[in-house]
């Protein structure tokens, strides 16, 4: 029997060959049940004792709701090398209930390895994996009679098939349970060993083997975290001092996590009545002096939109955090798409623009957040930072960052003239709070500074912001706001680049998709095509000097999880020309096979200009669903 | 930021900005900022050490006329950026202004809660029971019946009582003055001013442009100030006479002690700016 | 003396030669006075006379603050041939104050007659106009001792220089003033008569004669209305039943109209408490089975994204009329720009397709009005009616409608099967609400329609309206909300074309500006260069049909009134080539003598692909204006 | 639209829908559904002649359960939808339903407004003190010092009630009941239903999986019926019971007449559909 090695096949597998054992460098485990089965903190813990021991790690969380019964799922993929997606098929699945079972077994690898409760799941056409029973639910009622524990025994059987190092497992659960008391610490030392003992007697060493991963040396510095922790933690190292919010998933986490981080540093986190409200609040607080922050979802900022206007007209420094979520209205809370780039850039009556970011990695999230801290003091406008449901709900091992190498950015303040320090009366009227400068960018009088004292507004205005409508006037001020933005793109961050630069295909994406047309691209090469990537991170103003290089390949490749191209209708304006769209909408990531398909198509010749729409999941889409005959259950978001 | 300075003495010029305000001639809103003017030199604040933040409506354009800073926001948003601003920066005074639109119409949610936290601002609505900007159609506290363009057969809607409002929605000092009484109306400023928590107070300013229903005429034909042995501790007392049908009250309706929304979050930080690298490196830990 | 013929040479006057008097076709005559001095009321009878009279009229009004000491001004343009601008530069300019006069001089056409009180102004730099004294504030104090009725003695004064049948303004005075009592009517009768008066006894009759317009013959079925009550009677002959709305300049007009006529048609208005409200309860009436309706401007098209957003998922026919004002922010309410685009047609999180239509005219206020309720009503989706402030301020002659051949759209409405009818019951849930049809039209069921039960929602959803987030849903429906703009687009109205269709340079442009490429094509005809013209009225779904031969011309120009270029970048999105963007972005409309500089520079080799920006205005801009040194009143608004 | 039907008479199974409800186990909006269907019941409403219409939250997923006409729209928007309903299809019942987020966090200047114009509908606000449906934080009805990821140092902001600011907004029906007392509560929304005006319903309906304060059992040791000899007429008496602070008083606290929204808009009709073509003509002409 095979077991496909995700080194070269997985994720792209499914439509390609498998070939024989070799070391394993990468390893996908989907744990599958009920929503309400646990099976996320030992998922957590499984992969923060991974990441201990050395490997990359890469996880992905299905919420209920999308599939029948409400199961949900925790995937964890381990390897030794940087990995940039969840992987599309799981090599190892592990299924606690016969709806788990029936809705997941479609996705695991040819010749990978079924796990499950002999007592709950009958395991059908059996003749393209493995099987491995493992009586979880009575190893726990039973031999250890704490039902509870269940899912610590299915956490060390897990550990025992990849050879994690146990050690590293005993110290995180002592962590975990400590403050409970001693007595829960040892119940689930004993889960433990328990489901570790149970998969060694019960795998042969030669399967073992093939199970194996090569790990990374041990690193000390690296952390596991969610986007959403990384941009928390990036809003503290950017300097964040105020946060205004509204509960909404996905975006809730940062807000939860600067609730409790805030004050540490002194800073102030207010829960507003509503997206409006809290905007409204981060932009007194930045007109304070404070670097102001909030988080929302596509809803919020939909709601949003007339306030970062006034962000945009009285110049005030903030950040917008979009964790996006899939569309329209209240759509799908817990699914993915890429679908607010459009409102992120375009958002808004008027001519206003503002700096919009995108991560394409759960490291991104830290950085940039720090950057659009620096990029909102420097050019003094609001900046949204948008994620997607992929990178801010999955975690990844990423080195911990290097706080002391970190560039922070002030704004350029406005001080009295000596003799203002004294007679700041008379100089009143002489500060110019939106002066004329050739980089647009105007010295910003914090209040509480004797002389600078001025009104912030939205209506259009002169230099010392009163209301004047003259045609001057608002030529010369939308030129200064756009200037700002043209100096703007001069401080974009690297695109993520990949594969070869001489190549014919370029692809350009954005977002968590760039993670995907990485991974694509590799795949490719091993069949001998090639293509290269670039994916900015500034997505408006638009680095076109970053994109110049690819869009100047013979094939343009634009795949999105979205239905229109709304990134590709953007670059199209920019630079005219043909480009191949690639777009999956179906409130799931695109995934590589797919993706490695698509642009073998163009390759070969088999698919010109225009438009390709994807299937969003593997296998028969009819089969998976029924969406008519099953009842959702309340996805709590 | 703040520079120390001499002790000064301010003069009202001194808090006139050089932009003229460009209001109707007779209208009610120069009477609120002169009222502005003489409670700010009364407590001789340094202005830059205010802010005057507002929304948008002809009331919404006083932060132009005053030499403090200032904020004009957008419509209905006064309150949210003003909290921003106080809790951002409590060591300034922040004043916030709105007119019955801008505060009760699209601004009705903000104002709720900005009294429920108790924030320590002083918010002055200047009242003239229509939307001035707009030329002129109903508002929430124009009154039953009253005729506008937008509501030609009258207003099928009962007018919202502002007093009522802040007094059940937690405002911890409740007045109301009245334009033509700038002396007056200066004072309940200043009495909001130097309250610790939401002072709210609603200003009859009229419209003579477009509110020929509530003049100055009319008002002064209904207003009384409240008597002098008023109970202002009593919130039951404030109500009733908030929502008295034959007197139009001016003066202070209620004053309550709470806890005011910034200090329980000041209070509840445990580090400062200096802790910032220290705490990064222990969530990092957390993580690792 | 030579007086300037707008028939050729205006409104591009300025730049082009001044020829000699033939028989005048257009005259353009601007009244410029305090903010205050009611010059608004008199220009209205002026126009309604000369469209009684024959003549083709449009209008503009310039409100106070963009000049100098609050002076605003009327402008009427008569004419025998359809009118598509307002004039770049007025052939007459009457000055009631020495402000006036220096704000508005520049821009009087050279040769052309300056009208002034000599008590008020001095005039300066006479040698480029000619000149008439017309003591308005001594015949109205001294003679007739009224000094309110000065603007009808310079009504009377403007009837007679062009000539106009003095009855016509008799029977307009009496039916406005007769409800106050016939001595008001007398006055008013008096202050006519002395201005006709003046002005015959003090111009000659061969000047007159240079004045004199050729009108048509007199019609019966015109009328004289903006683009604002064009829009309202365009609601209400479209079968609008319920409005919601929150007042906002420009689009006040619109909500006002209707509060007065709803209820004669047994319709009903509510006044919301902001632009989230009013949508909300179009939304819920619409459900209810009305035809509902609300306008608003930039700021409330910004707050009601996110219920937007709700309206295409619940698929709800409703119309949202956004009047355009110069943004961003509350920016300028009084001003002019085509700034929100990209928000009527990209601002919503998610992928949320609506139809957006724009209207050109006047007339197409009108008309598209009734379009847009019913594309609302067929396709079951919020319409979004742009005009702008050019369109919508101006007062314009058009044919009066034919109700008789409009035709009204009804949406698809769900009946029960007939057993239905007596036992709905057994029949709940057998109805689909978003049944998957061939158009993506799925019949509704009116609340009340036994059987008929179902759940209007903004998550996605089933065909029978349950919240079903998995793929295969949210892809179809994502498509089935697509396919439905796939189906408007054949339905898009006919675009506004003009000029040569074997021309070289095509002129591609939306809303107001497309009147302003009519009147340079025709200019630019008679210097011998040809152009076409080629404006949708339907801007998403984009017509791309009706763009094709116009995209396929050697130069492309799309003139806008914005920064940016929205619609250029809709174009190309779609249209991969290279084209010319023409912006402007003052806050004032683009004038016909700037466009034809700018086409014939294209025509002459002088201007390749790329962006010309124009200046706002005739004139040096910085005399013009020196807004650091002026107080701007309060515009209402 | 409307079908003329013979009478029938309907039973509780015949307002539930074919979906099951998808609370958590023990989730206080099971009671408020039953008592729902209870009151439907008792009045024989036709199905189809009802609309429940709701906001975003946990509780706002209620109309996916009944078997009505329903409209579940976007977070804080149910009484604008609700209003729209109503007022063009004052023929039809309209219900409609809120958490406490939805109603007074996010739709707080909704509701104002939709109180003060007196429109008839029945307003039931499934109240648990938290977000559920964003697995628990602060609500504008949790208590100061409430704990929640959101406020880890306690909740700074005083609690709104309900029912005061439903009195003093001018509701004309106000009540409040509990959810575990499900009969009685189907009495409150019927005379709700039954009531010709804005009838507002606050019902503590617990959450226990995220509010461990405000329980099931917290609650049944705090409450107490309103007593027999209770004056529903009076608005004072009604506040001070709503702001009691040593009790949860349940029942209905206030009871008054007012014109309704519907009512005057619907008097101020001059014409009907059949005159449109003529006052087209008419306004035509004017212009002409
Ligand atoms: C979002 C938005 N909606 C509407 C408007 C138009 N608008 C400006 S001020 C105003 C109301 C003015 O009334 P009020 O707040 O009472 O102020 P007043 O002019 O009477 O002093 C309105 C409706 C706007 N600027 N923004
Ligand atoms: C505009 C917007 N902001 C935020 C959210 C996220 N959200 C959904 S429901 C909810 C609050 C739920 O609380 P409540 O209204 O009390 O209902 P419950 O779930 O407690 O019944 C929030 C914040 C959203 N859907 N839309
Ligand atoms: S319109 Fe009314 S409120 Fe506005 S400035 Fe004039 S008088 Fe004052
Ligand atoms: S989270 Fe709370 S409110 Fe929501 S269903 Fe569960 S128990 Fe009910
Ligand atoms: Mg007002
Ligand atoms: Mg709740």
């Amino acid at each position: 029997m095979v077991v496909a090695d995700p080194k070269v096949t997985a994720p792209g597998s499914r439509h390609g060959e498998v070939p024989e054992h070799e070391i394993r460098t990468a390893l996908v485990i989907r744990v599958a049940g009920e929503a309400g089965e646990g099976i996320k903190k030992p998922g957590e813990l499984l992969i923060q004792a991974a990441a201990r021991a050395g490997f990359e790690v890469l996880t992905d969380f299905a919420p209920p709701s999308e599939i029948k019964g409400g199961v949900s799922f925790f995937q964890i993929r381990l390897s030794s090398r940087r990995l940039h997606t969840r992987g599309d098929s799981p090599d190892v699945l592990l299924c606690f209930n016969q709806e788990a079972f029936e809705v997941n077994i479609q996705e695991l690898v040819p010749g990978g390895l079924l796990i499950y409760d002999p007592e709950k799941v009958t395991p059908r056409d059996t003749s393209s994996y493995r099987l491995l029973a493992f009586p979880l639910e009575q190893i726990a009622s039973k031999e250890l009679r704490m039902p509870i524990v269940k899912n610590v025994v299915a956490l060390g059987g897990m550990a025992a098939l990849f050879q994690l190092d146990s050690a590293v497992l005993y110290d995180l659960i002592r962590e975990l349970w400590e403050r409970k008391g001693d007595a829960v610490v040892q119940t689930n030392f004993k889960a433990l060993e328990a489901g570790i003992k149970y998969v060694q007697d019960h795998v042969s060493s030669a399967d073992l083997e093939r199970f194996h991963v090569l790990p990374h040396a041990p690193e000390k510095n690296r952390m596991v975290v969610s986007g959403n922790t990384a941009t928390a933690l990036g809003a503290v190292a950017g300097g964040c001092n105020f946060f205004a919010g509204y509960p909404i998933t996905p975006a809730t986490d940062v807000m939860e996590i600067l609730a409790g981080a805030l004050p540490k540093v002194g800073g102030t986190l207010v829960q507003a009545e509503d997206e409006i409200a809290a905007l409204g609040m981060v932009i007194g607080a930045s007109y304070g002096g404070k670097k102001a922050m909030t988080s929302t979802s596509g809803p919020g900022i939909s709601l949003m939109v007339e306030t970062l206007g006034l962000a945009t007209m009285s110049e005030t420094a903030c950040v917008i955090v979009d964790a996006q979520r899939a569309g329209p209205s209240t759509g799908m809370p817990t699914r993915h798409e890429q679908g607010d780039l459009y409102l992120c850039v375009h958002g808004g009556h008027g001519e206003v623009p503002r700096i919009v970011l995108a991560a394409t990695s759960v490291e991104d999230c830290f950085y940039l957040t720090v950057t659009a801290f620096n990029l909102a003091e420097k050019y003094q406008t609001p900046v949204i930072f948008m994620s997607d449901t992929v990178v801010c709900v999955r975690s990844e091992s990423i080195p911990m960052p290097d706080l002391a190498s970190l560039q922070i950015e002030n704004r350029l303040t406005w001080t009295p003239p000596a003799e203002g320090a004294t007679a700041f009366g008379e100089n009143e009227g002489a500060y110019k709070r939106y002066a004329m400068t050739e980089t647009g960018i105007s010295p910003v009088a914090i209040p509480g500074t004797p002389g600078g004292q001025y009104v912030g507004m939205g209506l259009e205005h002169n230099e010392r912001g009163r209301h004047r409508p003259d045609p001057r006037t608002h030529t010369q001020m939308t030129e200064k706001r756009f200037r700002k933005m043209e100096h703007a793109v001069t401080d974009a961050p690297e695109p993520v680049t990949h594969g070869d630069p001489d190549a014919d295909i370029a692809i350009v994406t954005w977002g968590s998709t760039a993670g995907v047309a990485i991974e694509a691209i590799d795949l490719l090469a091993a069949e001998g095509i090639s293509a290269c990537l670039v994916a900015p991170k500034m997505i408006s103003p638009l680095p076109r000097h970053q994109l110049v290089a690819a869009m100047g390949k013979k094939h343009v490749i634009i795949p999105e999880v979205n239905f229109r191209g709304q990134f590709a209708d953007m670059v199209q304006a920019s630079f005219p020309r043909e480009v191949t769209r690639i777009n999956v909408y179906g409130g799931r990531p695109m995934l590589v096979c797919h993706l490695v398909d698509a642009i073998r198509d163009v390759a070969q010749g088999r698919q010109g200009t225009g438009r390709v729409v994807l299937n969003p999941i593997i296998g028969d889409l009819d089969k998976l669903v029924t969406p008519d005959d099953l009842i959702a259950p309340l996805e709590r978001h | 930021m703040t520079v120390d300075l001499p002790v000064r003495h301010y003069e009202l010029d001194d808090y006139k900005s050089d932009e003229k305000p460009t209001w109707c001639p007779g209208c009610g809103d120069f009477g609120v900022l002169n009222a502005v003017y003489r409670a700010m030199r009364t407590r001789n604040f340094a202005p830059h050490e205010v802010v005057a933040v507002s929304g948008i409506g002809c009331s919404s354009r006083i932060p132009y006329f005053i030499s403090t800073y200032g904020f004009h926001s957008v419509h209905g948003r006064a309150t949210p950026v003003a909290t921003g601003v106080h809790v951002a920066r409590p060591d300034l005074k922040t004043l916030v202004f709105s007119g019955d639109g801008d505060a009760f119409a699209i601004g009705a949610g903000h104002v709720v809660h900005a009294m429920r936290r108790n924030l320590d601002l002083t918010y002055v609505i200047m009242d003239n029971a229509i939307y001035g900007l707009t030329k002129g159609q109903t508002s929430p506290t124009s009154g039953i019946g009253f005729h506008t363009a937008t509501t030609p057969s009258g207003n099928p809607e009962q007018a919202l009582n502002p007093l009522a409002l802040a007094i059940t929605c937690g405002a911890t000092f409740v007045a109301r003055g009245f334009s033509a009484e700038p002396a007056k109306l200066a004072d309940l400023i200043l009495e909001g001013l130097d309250h610790k928590g939401f002072s709210f107070i609603d200003v009859y300013s009229p419209c003579p442009t477009f509110n020929k229903v509530n003049t100055f005429k009319t008002y002064k034909d209904e207003v009384d100030w409240l008597p002098s042995d008023y109970d202002a501790s009593n919130a039951a007392n404030a109500l009733a006479h908030a929502t008295s049908e034959d007197k139009r009250y001016l003066g202070v309706f209620l004053r309550r002690e709470a806890p005011t929304y910034a200090e329980q979050v000041h209070k509840a930080h445990t580090g400062t700016e200096a802790d910032r690298a220290k705490v990064l490196g222990g969530m990092f830990k957390r993580y690792s």
